[in-house]
């Protein structure tokens, strides 16, 4: 059961074709899998599909991908940050779809645990409901949604060890347990590579189950998009 | 002598009770973090996977790993967990948070809330604004009460919706209104801001309520 | 924000209602609130629904709400350790609905998601698909199970804070976590009551907003039921 | 001469292919685990929340917070991790178990498999065997090929099904039969016992089969 990689380029190898539906981890640029999506962009493979709840910065993140019009469609909560995003979807280069942001984390984790579909009150009356089955349960109204699985997961964690059991740290946490799930298979990034059994195993987040291949990314770098900071005065926000 | 942004935020604070699990949108309500009452515990809840949020971090604090749903560099406290965004969802969702405080470009008499899209101009997304409005127990809007002197409260919503009947009260620079959800008697004026005429709010309000100063 | 009580009993005081519905945590007598389910025997309400996915032994776990025979209706998904368990429900004194495990799992975790419904695979064909919707996904078919949720939910965690924040200790987390996001209160018994800001986290099963009420139970009994060693020569089982 | 109990399971871990998380089930398949060639690197997944179990703990190691889906004592190893059940069977639904090795009352030609109840007797639950059966990706049974004389292997269940045509691989301890579930041909009877003859094979077998030794 080997699983660690040598290189970001190496484990993503004889994954990729064009066309294919990519998951990728992070909540804006905080817990991105930077190191792989430069491979992605590497490696040239396009017309891809990427399910992501933001598509990064100009720049950084899936920005990448959008400046060598590699994306042709994105599943995502949130696109703003983006100039080339905008540009490209007005030019009718790039689909978007929209979902909101529990929904699309919702129907990831419901593709990484055999659940085909499950009702939400979210959106019910909105345009999201459209087109969708919206159903009564105890005097409510709720939609139905189906769904997500991807060809391939990139997903971004603070520790792993050779088994593939996964840590993420604060924040950086966000999509990454669910997408590591759903996908034929998942290729993690990890800050820290630690041996088999040095990981408390009631603290491991997602278990190697779920993740094909590893690569030790030491000391990625990490934007920050909103640097905001308080006086040692002010007692809060 | 319409409220300023500060006493707006103020205004919406109080709506917090001790113990109160609470999640703050951008914008004014993010200053109501600053006006919670001394003695009332409350925890804020950050959709991207947080709760128990802290103030910003001092300089030189600043840790990538650890944002607001704003994208905004912030702090923990020691009572703070991180969670995924499935669980940080299944939270909002089934209930679990008390009081969800949030900005609007308009609000329905029947609580029709739409603060996600204007047809024509470029979308970037709802972000978790339907699921929090849809999800959360008491859905508090605070917004000015008119736009380039075009009315927001309204009888129905012009723009595309984010929520449907989830508005329970709203705060604006002018007035406090609350909704009833169920009774479809329209808003029921509760407060006018300090030195705010209760004519300019008719004549600024297009959705129908009943006063009940 | 007072949650912590001084005994099990003050911890579910106010809360009981003849008739009412509660989960109670647990696989087999592993991770059981026993201390919980022994102040609601002394209680004495009676006439509950039980969902639990066992029903403890003779003598132990849920078997002391069969003694007092206060468990009227039971949603479990195995019940075979428990001899009272058979002679009430032969007897019709006892109504029981079984769940397939991981369906029972899945119920319990919509229900504290605002789920109220979802699609699963398991159980098609089976009589445990009779009288629900069934639908086709992909080519497949799928039944339709809805969420449960109880007027409240007892937990047995390893650790917890003031906060409510719980951490659970190897396989006697199993069915707790969902439970305790399930209920109108959920009280949690703890084996280490810890400060807050001592339990890293990053590594909180159970954030405090789902837990109402705490309880320090240190040394509780712990019952093993099927006792398996090998010697120090044998390798595997 | 029909395979004994410990025959049956070494062939059943002949299924375990390098790398593969499997589930055993209880009674035969869970001897499988001392008979896995070596050099095959397998992770035992047990649905109460723990994948990479371990052998039983030796004496005075025993943890009653460590357990296994039959309730008995097990031991952790390296790799292991701990997850809810509602994680656990996330994995079982969402295929990500390679295969389940488990024994049955019935198995049909078409892939029904009947396990948990018998009418009349006194029900104990299915436990996990109906999310087992229905999700993981290979379901491999291991059974007499008889019961009290009573055939096992029969064109229809006649107890309640556990699964609709789940069932890959049978196990018995006389034969091994593969089912293609999407021919509705029936059986392919793959292997005899040693010693078995094929006659006694086709007189306690209701099943139909083609033969392809």
């Amino acid at each position: 059961m080997q699983k660690v990689y040598s290189s970001a380029v190496e484990s993503i190898a004889g994954l990729l074709a064009d066309g294919m539906t990519i998951m990728s981890g992070g909540f804006g640029l905080c817990g991105i899998p930077s190191a792989l999506i430069e491979a992605i962009q590497l490696s040239g493979v396009n017309g891809l599909t990427i399910i992501s709840n933001n598509a990064g910065v100009d720049g950084a993140g899936l920005g990448l991908l959008l400046e060598s019009r590699q994306i042709s469609r994105m599943v995502s909560s949130y696109v703003g940050e983006n100039k080339l995003f905008a540009q490209q979807y007005l030019a009718g280069e790039l689909q978007i779809e929209f979902n909101p942001q529990g929904t699309l984390a919702e129907r990831i984790r419901a593709g990484g645990a055999g659940i085909p579909a499950f009702f939400t009150k979210t959106g019910v009356g909105t345009s999201v409901a459209e087109g969708k089955e919206v159903r009564r349960f105890n005097g409510e109204e709720f939609v139905m949604e189906t769904a997500l699985f991807a060809d391939v997961a990139l997903i971004h964690a603070w520790k792993g060890d050779f088994e593939g059991n996964l840590v993420y740290r604060k924040t950086a946490r966000n999509f990454n347990p669910m997408m590591a799930t759903a996908a034929k298979t998942t290729v993690a990034e990890v800050e820290c590579l630690v041996s088999t059994g040095s990981i408390d195993p009631d603290q491991i987040h997602t278990p190697g189950i779920f993740v094909s291949r590893i690569v030790h990314v030491p000391d990625p770098e990490k934007r920050i998009e909103q640097r905001t900071v308080r006086r040692l005065a002010e007692e809060t926000v | 002598m319409a409220w300023t942004r500060e006493q707006m935020a103020a205004r919406a604070a109080q709506e917090i009770r001790d113990g109160f699990y609470v999640n703050l949108g951008i914008g004014i309500p993010t200053l109501v973090a600053n006006y919670v009452p001394t003695g009332i515990d409350v925890r804020l809840h950050s959709e991207n996977g947080m709760l128990g949020m802290g103030p910003f971090p001092l300089e030189g604090e600043e840790d990538p790993d650890l944002i607001n749903a704003g994208k905004q560099t912030i702090s923990e406290l020691p009572e703070t967990s991180f969670f995924s965004s499935a669980d940080s969802f299944g939270m909002v969702r089934g209930g679990h948070i008390d009081l969800s405080i949030l900005g609007a470009m308009q609000v329905a008499e029947n609580g029709d809330l739409a603060n996600w899209m204007i047809p024509g101009k470029m979308v970037k997304g709802m972000g978790g604004a339907m699921d929090l409005v849809a999800g959360v127990r008491r859905v508090v809007v605070v917004m000015e009460h008119e736009a380039k002197s075009e009315p927001k409260l309204l009888k129905e919503c012009t723009l595309p919706l984010t929520g449907r009947g989830v508005a329970s009260l709203v705060i604006t620079d002018l007035a406090v209104f609350e909704i009833d959800k169920n009774s479809g008697r329209g808003m029921i004026l509760r407060e006018l801001a300090h030195g705010v005429a209760l004519e300019e709010v008719r004549e600024k309000t297009r959705a129908s309520f009943v006063e009940c100063l």
